[in-house]
């Protein structure tokens, strides 16, 4: 099963905002750690979306698993992570002199894994290292 | 002719796990070519919150005499990154730079020659007025731009980069040239008033806001601006180009920018 | 605390009558007294060859404020123009015509400033205001509210309830802890908010007055309580060729009304800008001639000069449609910030160059004023810091008012339009220390109504607030008066040295004066319950969230201004 | 049980200021009415750090205010380039401060702007900013641009309160006296609601931006028939829209900061608010994500002269984004300790800048834990400012308000702490001599 190319932007959403300030918990990462694409992206990925399967975002900074979902309103192309800890685990840190990351636009490849999310320690400790 | 030679040493930027930059505009013929030996080691640069003796941090060798700073070559050797602001508002004598540089080499220049035998960080060449800057590899954002708020950028002298370039090169310029041999990334010659932009490769939406000057782009345009118009085909050397007057965003009667595509 | 003496000097303390007379000044606790308790324990200073002044008053800058930190805002290139790094007992400095709050408080001590009014303050930002005032090092500050344009104001004005009016009025400068009551193009700046502006005697639109409808109206609210200083106006069409006629006809507006203190009953502000002849920028040309005619016919008047420091700045009002005109003029950085049910502000970066026939005009205007107003207890020096220029420039105004050589050197230089568009040529009156000392401190404090509370001069009981001068009171190069007012020899600032030498050496920090005019309480009752419905109706924020709290007047000086008998 | 009417909510740049707070007989938070359910959750509160702390071979050891503040003066005081961060989710007092100390340590200060609307600052120093209070909107709006921002998720009461669905007195019919227009990348819930709904693709709004400004212009003859996914007709369409309204206001978020251009699609959105000002009165405004991020821009920016990013090491202010920036220094490497204060850059920096910040000393002041709390080396707990501590905010349209303390708490305030490390540092320095 191949990978599909996309445009990644992450931004913000209710239920990342409601758990701002409770970034240890099964809410925000439930929130956070989520991948949502558009009903194409799916049918080539093979996956439902439901939010039981994962996939592997890859980007020039990185790369994440993160559950998948189906989201509304996304073009072809065009995929989604809330902001926050998984998302910027593939947004790369070069600000091209402004100061300002790249948090969207992101050119990004996808695929469907059965790797598990990393939870948010285990994404810390990795700095850590 | 004097040579002073300011050889970086190794780890000498380190503060824990962080290597923390250095300030040597002090170290331009200018502010050099009549101070002893023992003065130029004691040069005071500033090393992140405090100052030291510019001989903590490079080994500083120096020959010959000069009567004027255009008697004076400063030679940068080592890992030179972390080293800010070479050739700083220099207006004579050479500098050369053996190794990638860091940010805002050449800035504000007036005059003399920089030769980076590497590639140059953000803000090379920032507000230039003159003088000459070589880029032997690629240049980084904001070449030959303005610091923040400014209206003007490069005024004046030449500047050639062998590699690419990066995002916002020459905004606000209005005089002097600039040839980039590689791609220039975003926004090249944005809101520029005068002047001349040779861009050897591509470009992404070179030209916006433009009420002055010249871009070539010799490569392909990605994005091209959707208020520039389409003129005529003329021919430069030898070589066709497609000639477009913009930027009709700030309204026709400013829209004096002229951008020449090779078809 | 200490007493402080300060010998030998050559005062001129122009409201006590003191005339450039060598006398020694006692300091004890922060205030001028008689004599020392102790005249060997006491700190002395010597200033002989010094001239000595009470501390200068700034009547009309722009110091504070939203409007202002919009200014620093949009010119990171002005603030690199003015930095210098931590020094002592400074802070770090930054900007030139718009310089941090720190800078604000060091440059005007340094000139031997200790009060400066800041001019407009929007009522719904005033927190805003007063945050940046005590962050205002050293000076004495105060802040007069906008409250023309308000839709209260306007709705009064339009039911001719002028009963109710001041007592909206009384609310509003309590509410802002203002200090009294400004208007900035009346109804102008209303109708800005759809993008247009309107003339003095033009219905401002959807509200059925007219701009002098408004300032009448203010005018007799303000009398209705023993208010120190009269309405502060910034009239209707500044900056517009042939504006003069429109400023003779605002004089006239407050003609007739009588004054509850012994003051004028409207101070004109930065009248330079109010001044002008012609009928475009083509045939533009001075009439600072026939204002001063009418200023010195009349005494309600009293006026600052708005003069022109030429060379870069950055323009702020809360003229609106003014700042749009400029910036379409200029095609440079437009910021404009309209404030709901209240007022606007307009923010544009200027060049006045002496190359430009306009500007140079511009130029001789306010000086033309100063020499051609024959009293000068009605005038106070300004550049409407900073959009004539910065206060920095006050010293180069002060010897250009003192030396018509230097008048005439500077002439040669500008735009040869100066010559036949304005008077100045032929100007030959030059301001003497005591005339300067008036203009700059002594009718400032007494058009504010602050001589009453120790501000402006030099007798005792007033505030320990002293200038000491490195200059000869019989120099007369303009060369050396200006270094000498830049640079004060000392500043003493309530009786603390702050300035020596030239340099800071303490940062005290500074009061905030306020005014509290006492509204009968029924009255006032009754006026809430239409306050209450305009914030339900049309403001974002709850009427209780809306007054300034105590907390951003730590060092208050309170003025109460009793029901006019 | 107390009852407290006409409340600030400390969460987003909405600062709405008529929330309802009840408070029990125990003097915890029983009831938040009138709140979205970010603010309400953000006043309730939740787990809390709940003593200060330092990390000793790897583990967090509990300790007293004393102590963590002393150990904080230690890591700044010795630091050659620190960096202090954050700052947006704080009272100005405490913003105060800290300019204070950068100054004091000559230290890089900067908030959460930087990965936010710092690119809208930059814009405004291009070319200044047309705008407005919030208030303006109400009362006038004809026409509503959300332009790269989705408020029902972000800014959940700010349609109600400010602009498409209130009412003011030009506008009594509210949102039928209005149209709103939502410009994305994608169809967001906001965009679902609109009147008309322009959708571009990723990367695109400058190119936008440029066809508007030539169409409002007058030289609708050289825009292409499509540009960025838009066509030519659709944008006419707009334009036309423009001007015929009164007053039109664009709101524009993260959407436009956070791609493509960045700050010059900022410069270029403001630009299109010029021209369409040559038609009717136009106004544009970010939407500022946290409630106070604002007030440090404001407060740094009347005491240092500029607004954030701002590199002290030098005495004197040298304002950078991109160099001077937060996010620019870690992933250089070049700062050797950090302060980070009521923010977590662990969950919103990108990788490379936390793979550093992992690895130099870090000091972290917040009432919450956060993923930042796994590497912090001095944690030092705060009052929630709005429910615990008062002080002034800055609303997005830079209307200031000042929070209020509802309960008690033992908790210090932020701007103590930051006060009692200023003054450890003076101690130190004064003890070495300087």
């Amino acid at each position: 099963m191949g990978g599909v190319r996309v445009i990644l932007i992450s931004g913000r959403t209710l239920e990342q905002g409601t758990n701002l300030e409770n970034k240890l918990s099964d809410e925000y990462m439930n929130a956070t750690a989520v991948c949502e694409l558009s009903e194409r992206e799916l049918e080539k990925l093979g996956l439902k979306g439901d939010g039981t399967e994962r996939v592997r975002v890859r980007t020039s900074a990185g790369e994440i698993v993160v559950a998948a979902k189906k989201g509304e309103g996304y073009p072809e192309g065009v995929a989604f992570i809330p902001m926050g800890p998984w998302a910027n685990a593939v947004v790369n840190g070069n600000t091209k002199g402004s100061g300002m990351p790249f948090f969207k636009g992101i050119e990004a490849e996808i695929e469907p894994t059965d790797d598990e999310i990393p939870s948010i320690y285990d994404l810390m400790r990795r700095y850590k290292e | 002719m004097r040579q002073i030679v300011f050889k970086l040493r190794d780890g000498a930027l380190r503060s824990g796990a962080a290597e923390v930059p250095v300030d040597v505009s002090p170290l331009t013929p200018d502010k050099l070519f009549g101070e002893g030996e023992d003065e130029i080691k004691s040069t005071k640069v500033w090393w992140g919150n405090r100052q030291e003796n510019v001989e903590r941090i490079f080994e500083v060798s120096v020959s010959g005499d000069a009567s004027g700073a255009e008697e004076v070559k400063v030679v940068f050797e080592g890992e030179l990154r972390k080293v800010k602001r070479i050739g700083y508002e220099m207006s004579a004598g050479e500098i050369v730079a053996e190794g990638s540089v860091g940010m805002h080499c050449g800035a504000r220049m007036r005059g003399g020659r920089i030769t980076v035998n590497g590639s140059a960080d953000c803000w090379a060449g920032c507000e230039m007025h003159g003088g000459t800057l070589i880029i032997e590899g690629d240049a980084g954002d904001n070449l030959c731009a303005c610091y923040r708020g400014e209206t003007t950028g490069m005024t004046g002298g030449t500047v050639v980069v062998k590699g690419n370039a990066g995002e916002c090169i020459a905004q606000y310029m209005a005089g002097g040239e600039i040839t980039v041999r590689g791609n220039a990334d975003m926004l090249a010659g944005l809101d520029m008033k005068g002047g001349k932009i040779v861009i050897e490769g591509d470009a992404v939406m070179p030209g916006a806001n433009m009420s002055g000057g010249e871009i070539i782009v010799k490569g392909k345009v990605i994005d091209m601006m959707p208020s520039f118009k389409y003129e005529e085909t003329v021919t430069i050397d030898g070589e066709e180009y497609k000639k477009y007057r913009g930027d009709f965003a700030i309204g026709e009667k400013k829209a004096k920018g002229t951008l020449l595509i090779r078809s | 605390m200490a007493e402080l003496l300060i010998k030998n000097g050559v005062v001129f303390d122009p409201i006590n009558g003191v005339k450039g007379e060598k006398m020694d000044i006692c300091i004890r606790d922060g205030k001028i007294v008689e004599s020392l308790h102790d005249e060997h324990g006491a700190r002395v200073i010597d200033a002989s060859g010094c001239v000595v002044m009470p501390g200068g008053v700034d009547a009309h800058a722009h110091i504070a404020g939203g409007k202002v930190n919009a200014g620093r805002l949009l010119r990171p290139e002005d603030g690199r123009r003015g930095l210098e790094p931590k020094r002592g007992v400074c802070k770090p400095c930054t900007g030139y015509s718009v310089p941090n709050t720190w800078a604000t408080g060091y440059r005007y001590a340094k000139m031997g400033y200790t009060f400066v009014m800041e001019p407009a303050m929007p009522p719904l930002t005033a927190r805003h205001t007063h945050e940046e005032l005590v962050d205002t090092p050293i000076i004495d500050k105060a802040a007069l509210p906008l409250i023309d344009n308000n839709w209260m104001t306007l709705q009064y004005v339009r039911d001719e309830n002028y009963e109710m009016l001041s007592a909206y009025v009384a609310w509003m400068i309590r509410a802002t802890r203002g200090y009294g009551i400004k208007i900035v193009n009346p109804g102008g700046t209303e109708a800005w908010g759809f993008a247009k502006n309107c003339g003095l005697d033009d219905p401002v639109p959807h509200w059925d007055v007219t701009p002098a409808d408004i300032i009448r109206a203010l005018a007799h609210a303000n009398e209705r309580y023993e208010m120190p200083h009269s309405i502060h106006v910034h009239g209707n069409m500044l900056g517009h060729p042939g504006n003069y006629e429109t400023t003779l006809r605002t004089f006239d507006v407050v003609k007739g009304i009588s004054a509850s203190m012994q003051r004028q009953t409207m101070h004109t502000t930065h009248i330079q800008f109010f001044c002008y002849g012609g009928t475009s920028w083509k045939d533009f040309e001075s009439k600072a001639d026939e204002i001063a005619k009418y200023v010195n016919e009349n005494e309600h008047i009293t006026i600052d000069l708005g003069s022109i420091i030429l060379g870069d700045t950055t323009t702020m009002t809360a003229d609106g449609p003014m700042e749009y005109t400029l910036y379409r003029l200029t095609g440079r950085k437009w910021t404009n910030h309209d404030v709901e049910l209240e007022t606007g502000a307009g923010i544009v970066p200027f060049l006045y160059s002496s190359r430009n026939p306009v500007h140079s005009v511009q130029w001789t205007i306010g000086l033309e004023l100063a020499l051609l107003i024959k009293n000068p207890w009605k005038v106070v020096l300004s550049t409407d810091h900073p959009n004539a220029g910065p206060f920095i420039g006050y010293p180069i105004l002060i010897s250009m008012l003192m030396s018509k050589k230097r008048r005439d050197e500077v002439m040669k230089e500008v735009h040869p339009a100066v010559f036949d568009r304005s008077s100045l040529a032929s100007i030959d009156r030059e301001l003497d220390f005591h005339e300067i000392a008036i203009i700059t401190r002594a009718s400032a404090a007494k058009i504010l109504g602050l001589h009453n509370h120790g501000k402006g001069h030099l007798g005792v009981g007033a505030d320990a607030d002293v200038a000491i001068y490195g200059i000869s009171h019989e120099e007369s190069d303009a060369g050396a008066v200006q270094r000498a007012f830049l640079n004060a020899k000392y500043t003493i600032k309530c009786g603390e040295i702050v300035v020596k030498d030239g340099e800071i050496v303490a940062t005290p920090e500074g009061r905030t004066f306020y005014v509290e005019p006492e509204c009968e309480e029924s009255l006032m009752n009754e006026v809430m319950k239409d306050i209450e419905r305009l914030f339900k109706e049309y403001y974002t924020v709850s009427l209780s969230n809306y007054p300034v709290q105590d907390v951003y007047t730590p060092h208050p000086y309170v003025i109460k201004a009793p029901m006019s008998g | 049980m107390a009852v407290y009417t006409d409340v600030l909510c400390p969460f987003c740049g909405c600062i709405c200021d008529d929330i309802v707070v009840e408070v029990g007989e125990d003097g915890k938070i029983t009831k938040v009415k009138g709140a979205c359910a970010i603010g309400r959750s953000k006043i309730m509160g939740h787990d809390r750090m709940e003593s200060p702390a330092i990390r000793e071979d790897g583990e967090l050891r509990d300790c007293s205010y004393d102590e963590a503040i002393k150990r904080a003066a230690e890591i700044l005081a010795d630091a050659r380039r620190p960096l202090l961060y954050g700052w947006s989710s704080t009272v100005c007092e405490t913003d105060r401060a800290g300019v204070e100390l950068a100054v004091e340590i000559g230290a890089i200060i900067d908030n959460t702007a930087s990965v936010c609307h710092g690119p809208s600052i930059l814009a405004i120093q291009d070319v200044g900013l047309p705008s407005c209070t919030l208030g303006q909107i109400r009362n006038r709006a004809d026409i509503v641009i959300y332009w790269g921002s989705n408020p029902v998720f972000a800014h959940p009461n700010h349609m109600k309160r400010y602009s498409y669905l209130s009412k003011g007195r030009f506008t009594p019919g509210g949102k039928k006296d209005r149209k709103m227009v939502v410009v994305d990348v994608r169809e967001t819930k906001s965009a679902k609601l609109a009147d008309l709904f322009v959708k571009v693709r990723p990367g695109g709004d400058f190119l936008v931006f440029s066809a508007l400004r030539a169409i409002l212009r007058g030289h609708e003859d050289v825009v292409p028939d499509e540009v960025a996914g838009v066509e030519k007709k659709d944008l006419l369409s707009l334009a036309e829209m423009i001007k015929n309204a009164n007053f039109i206001i664009t709101f524009f978020g993260m959407g436009v900061t956070h791609s493509g251009a960045r700050h010059n699609n900022i410069a270029n959105a403001i630009e299109f608010t010029r021209a369409a000002h040559l038609h009717t009165k136009a106004t544009i405004m970010p939407m500022r994500g946290h409630y106070n991020v604002n007030g440090f821009n404001q407060v740094c920016t009347w005491l240092l002269g500029y607004p954030f990013s701002i590199d002290l090491s030098q005495g004197y202010p040298w304002y950078n984004p991109g160099e001077t920036g937060a996010v620019d220094v870690l992933v250089h490497g070049e700062c050797d300790a950090a302060l980070i204060i009521s923010s977590d850059p662990a969950s919103h920096f990108p990788a490379d800048a936390v793979r550093h910040l992992a690895r130099i000393p870090v000091i972290q002041i917040d009432p919450y834990p956060n993923p930042t709390t796994e590497f912090a080396d001095v944690v030092i707990p705060s009052a929630i400012c709005g429910v615990e501590a008062e002080g002034s905010v800055y609303r997005m349209d830079s209307v200031p308000l000042r929070v209020r303390k509802i309960v008690d708490s033992k908790f210090m305030a932020d701007e103590e702490i930051i006060r009692r490390i200023l003054e450890e540092v003076r101690a130190i320095k004064e003890k070495e001599g300087e």
